[in-house]
């Protein structure tokens, strides 16, 4: 893989990290409110796939989709000012937090009532086949998601008339508090897809670099007319379900082991060869720092300064976004029936 | 110009001229296709369009309306048959939850061109889980429109507008209409969509109703004229928005309201409309306002109970006089 | 298999088809109204299973009902008097043909809403383990409505919970007028059950003898504690749909063919050893007839006299079913009433 | 006797009492078990009852309260809890076309002792489909008892009284109201599930109001009395049936109604209880009668929107003086 596209896809996770972080900060404050659920963790996910889409491809998400919509290019203050509830948001504060949609780039929604992304992918996917167009549609969910009933008949519908949806599986193991042993009589999510004669595959969530490799082969395939197909990415949420949830449900055990799986510690290393960690740095002392150094200066890709000088630059794009989320004005009641009046033609209705 | 049709060959004929007209339109649901529809909507059409405009679905209600709010995104306008509105109760998610909510929390950059139709009521003999009536619940929704036509001529208007408009539009059908017979000229302009329509004009008592009601209430209103009571018919043909003025403007002159729906009574769309009229014209009314309405009671199978459940034209002609007599 | 087992299941196929041919005319005649779903063709899975079930197990069917119910019981004239719409009628003719309950029978309702058999056999088999009693439930549909989200919502928890639970689908290849490959990804029923874990098998159903043993295994299965089984039966209607369809959308070669294994034919051959056709008779000359009535006479289970007899009988039996139903008063309003208020008690709710 | 409780807590205790008293009682819902509930209802009952009596499912709504169904047939009393009534649109069918109909369309052979409980309403900035209010859609069912507590001592009496019952009955709790406290008085006996209470009284007003709106219009009466009006406030702590004559009673010696509710106005539940109230009470009424209710809007994620699309006490406040102006 090229030097570029690696750096792009450390930027994005990092990016995506420090601008979910912030949202947390953000709602303790008071700035946001109602259901916020965050990504870290996923991050190899959302920017391992939609690396591999093209900006004609549409997006279907949940309500844990602030990433989704980050890496597919709505501006971190436009999200950040939806999760605001501001007039400037994606969804002109509207929406909020779980309600993300952007007609240009094809980001076609979060959806907050767990099942709806399918049926509206699959409809997505409908109108491009029926059109014949060398599209695809991407749809996110949960691994609670897949018991819902909206999954296996959009699944069906899908295979049946041979749609252009990729279904991607983001496989935490939790379904709230839930774990998935206590939600789905079979754990390995890939396998419901056998029922459907859809192509289907489990892949390392927490490695961006097989994120992104599936998600190619799986869109080749689409676009060469061979119907839907299905990837489970493993994966695991370091926070609570949502900002209300303080996960008592998990043994710390657990958590921690998956932490040192961290995507972006992960992903750090493929980027920065032999990049150490500061324990690693500490533990080895003044004299090994030096040698430590000369890994990074035969790096390939990036190195140290260059990792801190993105970071800043990462922390200065998010606090740019909070500024412009809070100088955005509120929406008003007439925004708001113009909003539910934008269907509202010149045809002979009223 | 205008001949005589059946009201499914109205709704035909509308569906036919609008997947003409443009080809993002297309006809999904179970049956639709090869088979043209189990009251015959859409016979003809399969073989004039092919499969992907006229598209026979799985039993999936759930998951094929929302199929069609997915496509309605992306610039299709799909009209989605439910084969009855008793299945629509699988569906309501995707068009209370989605299709009526996304132009809103879109922040308005989604219209949303959907139409779905779905026959319902009591027919005959269909007993209680397929005798059921939902305007009430789909009235209450925000973003909705609903329209209930009641003649072939509003059959053919309304569902030509419901697929022309980027709203969502809920068609009410009703399975005993649709072998009913009435006059279409399909040059005609239509009226607005929701514009009440003033089926008898009369002097003493406004009469409220739409859908098969209409007819019920028509015949009700012959029978009361010759007992010396002249009552108007308003025939709504739009559940939301409803057309207050027409209706507030007849009880201007006539000072009685009855109001007659197929639904069990309590908080039916009678509710709505008593209560709505209570609140325009109250020092109009000289007397309170009735409803003859369905009874509180799942239908029965048997075809007595069935008959006795629903209004009767007898029904609105006693409502009718006690409300006279008051 | 015994002589009297034999015996049994062919009369109740004959029996089933008489009755259904019957319910036929007399909705020609206006006895019988709404939607009317008849059963010919499909008689030796209602048959097979039926016979291997305890009368401790449950039943749960959909609006194509007749026949489960007459096999487990309810005597023909009180079906009958449902379908006529009387009071006498198993569900006090407010439920009708879609709607045959029988709480001493065990037979819990046929549902006319697709897909909606799938939860309450689940229910019913929830109560069941938690009590750890012996029973279990035999769950009745078709193979248009595993396309149903109940289906899969279904599957899932009986599976994950482990429920006694016996899915039978009646694959008759049609949902109304769409063909299965028309309406299903996956054309073998049986496999969607894999995305469950549940075990599945597919059978010939028009062979009374196979759906006996396949649902005997199955229940064998059940009671051992194993969780549910999955049946897939292959059959066909003769008839359309409902009394409504003229059935154009199938081809005369198709139906023909599969009335060629009409498992009342067959499950006759089996009982009636040599027992010919009248054509077979006819083509055969009188040489031959009287060659075949010899092995008539080594026969094992059933002269072809005593065929004729109980058909006879059965002719009898319907009749009287008939009869009884004719004579069988109206529902009232009050039993309406009384029928809806069945469960108020006397807890101080009004 | 009676100590201050918040109203999960009494919700908690009533499904304890119920769980300990009958072992054919049991929870099911998302999350109800090991995680305690999302609103704290089922908090440490896991632990005591285990995981059959506490089963926590999957996300299937249509097939957990269907399954509740099949349970309550074979006389199981299965209380199923929807995490938030925005997912009830996908359990409609369970219940309207199961629930309320098998023990009619049976003949009366099956009793339905089912429970479905359900937090919904317009909580904080959960934005469009998470703010739902669906009492119209199943106040318009026969067959189903809907009961709206809106103070602890409601909620303890209405949950055990309605797991005791062979109805299908439905408990509507509001996500603002759980953390709410009151006074609970375990041992006190339960007034009919359906009685209408008088939670102030006053001769200028009656103001007809349920859960959270009840406390909202009781701050509105506050206000209005310094203002000089005496309003009367009911709470109807049920919605099927209601208590016509509670509120009748009330009317004939206020002579004005005012209904309040957060449901968008059209077709709301509101509208029944104007409708019904007009037709029983029409000669005793001074003015037409008036509702403050939510607007025909979905309801928007940013706080003030949000805050502007439902009753405030300013909002009863007005619509309270400008109906006694008359
Ligand atoms: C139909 C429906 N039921 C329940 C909920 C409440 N709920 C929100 S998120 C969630 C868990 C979803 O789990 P999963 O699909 O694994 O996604 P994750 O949150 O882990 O990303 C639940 C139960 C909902 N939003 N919609
Ligand atoms: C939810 C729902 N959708 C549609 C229907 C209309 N309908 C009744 S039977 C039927 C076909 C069912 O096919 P299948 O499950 O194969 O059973 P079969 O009739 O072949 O026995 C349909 C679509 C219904 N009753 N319920
Ligand atoms: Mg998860
Ligand atoms: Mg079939």
């Amino acid at each position: 893989m090229e030097s570029r596209t690696l750096r792009a896809l450390l930027h994005d996770m990092l990016l995506a990290r420090a601008f979910e972080e912030r949202a947390a900060e953000e709602y303790t404050r008071g700035n946001i409110a109602g259901f916020l659920h965050l990504y870290p963790g996923e991050e190899a996910v959302a920017v391992g796939v939609l690396h591999a889409a093209e900006p004609s491809d549409y997006i279907v998400s949940t309500y844990r989709e602030h990433v989704h919509a980050l890496v597919r290019g709505i501006p971190p203050g436009v999200l950040m000012a939806e999760l605001f509830g501001r007039k400037d948001g994606c969804s002109g504060g509207l929406g909020g937090s779980m309600h993300l949609f952007d007609r240009e780039r094809r980001f076609m929604g979060g959806y907050a009532i767990v099942g709806e992304t399918f049926p509206v992918a699959a409809g997505i996917g409908y109108a491009v086949a029926m059109r014949q167009l060398p599209e695809a549609v991407i749809c996110f969910f949960g691994d609670g998601a897949v018991n819902q009933g909206t999954f296996h008949e959009a699944l069906n519908m899908t295979a049946l008339w041979q749609l252009p949806v990729l279904f991607v599986c983001e496989n935490n193991r939790y379904q709230i508090g839930t774990e998935i042993h206590r939600h789905s009589a079979v754990a390995e999510v890939y396998k419901r897809a056998c029922g459907y004669r859809i192509p289907a595959h489990r892949v390392d969530g927490m490695d961006v670099l097989a994120v992104h490799e599936a998600t190619q082969a799986a869109l080749a395939e689409i676009r060469g007319g061979n119907g839907p197909q299905f990837l489970e990415f493993e994966t695991y949420r370091f926070r609570g379900h949502s900002m209300a949830d303080p996960g008592l449900y998990r043994s710390k055990v657990e958590v921690q082991s998956f932490e040192q799986e961290d995507p972006i510690t992960v992903a750090i290393a493929e980027t920065v060869p032999a990049y150490p960690s500061q324990e690693q740095i500490a533990a080895a002392g003044p004299d090994s720092i030096a040698r430590l150094s000369e890994h990074l200066n035969d790096a390939g890709h990036l190195s140290t300064d260059q990792l801190e000088a993105m970071k800043a630059e990462i922390g200065r794009i998010v606090e740019q976004a909070v500024e412009f989320a809070a100088n955005s004005p509120e929406p008003t009641m007439a925004d708001a029936v113009a909003a539910l009046e934008c269907n509202r033609g010149t045809e002979v209705l009223i | 110009m205008a001949g005589e049709v059946l009201y499914w060959q109205a709704l035909n004929r509308a569906l036919d001229a609008e997947l003409a007209a443009d080809d993002a339109v297309f006809v999904l649901g179970e049956d639709v296709g090869l088979y043209g529809g189990s009251y015959r909507v859409t016979e003809g059409l399969y073989a004039r369009y092919g499969e992907w405009r006229l598209r026979d679905t799985p039993i999936s209600e759930g998951g094929f309306t929302g199929l069609g709010v997915g496509a309605a995104l992306v610039g299709m306008r799909p009209v989605v048959e439910i084969m009855t509105i008793n299945f629509a109760l699988l569906a309501l998610d995707a068009i209370i939850n989605m299709a009526a909510k996304i132009p809103f929390m879109s922040g308005g950059q989604f219209p949303m061109p959907l139409v779905v139709r779905m026959p319902g009521g009591v027919a005959k003999q269909l007993a209680a889980q397929h005798s059921q009536r939902l305007e009430q619940t789909l009235m209450n929704v925000p973003g909705l429109r609903i329209a209930v036509p009641a003649t072939p001529q509003d059959a053919w208007w309304q569902l030509r507008q419901a697929i022309r408009s980027d709203e969502p539009i809920i068609l009410l059908e009703h399975e005993l209409l649709y072998f009913s017979k009435g006059p279409l000229d399909e040059t005609a302009e239509a009226p607005p969509m929701h514009r009440a329509s003033c089926r008898r004009a009369g002097p003493d008592l406004t009469i409220v109703a739409y859908s098969r009601m209409v007819d019920l209430s028509l015949r009700a209103a012959a029978r009361l004229a010759e007992q010396g009571i002249e009552a108007e018919v308003i025939d709504l043909r739009s559940l939301r928005p409803v057309d207050w003025d027409t209706c507030a403007e007849s009880l201007k002159r006539t000072h009685r309201l009855l109001v007659v729906e197929e639904d069990s009574r309590f908080a039916g769309a009678g509710a709505e409309i008593v209560a709505g009229l209570t609140e325009r014209c109250f020092f109009d009314l000289d007397a309170a306002p009735e409803r003859v309405a369905g009874r509180e009671l799942p239908i029965a199978f048997n075809a007595s109970l069935e008959a006795a459940s629903i209004p009767r034209p007898s029904d609105i002609v006693a409502a009718g006089k006690k409300l006279c007599a008051r």
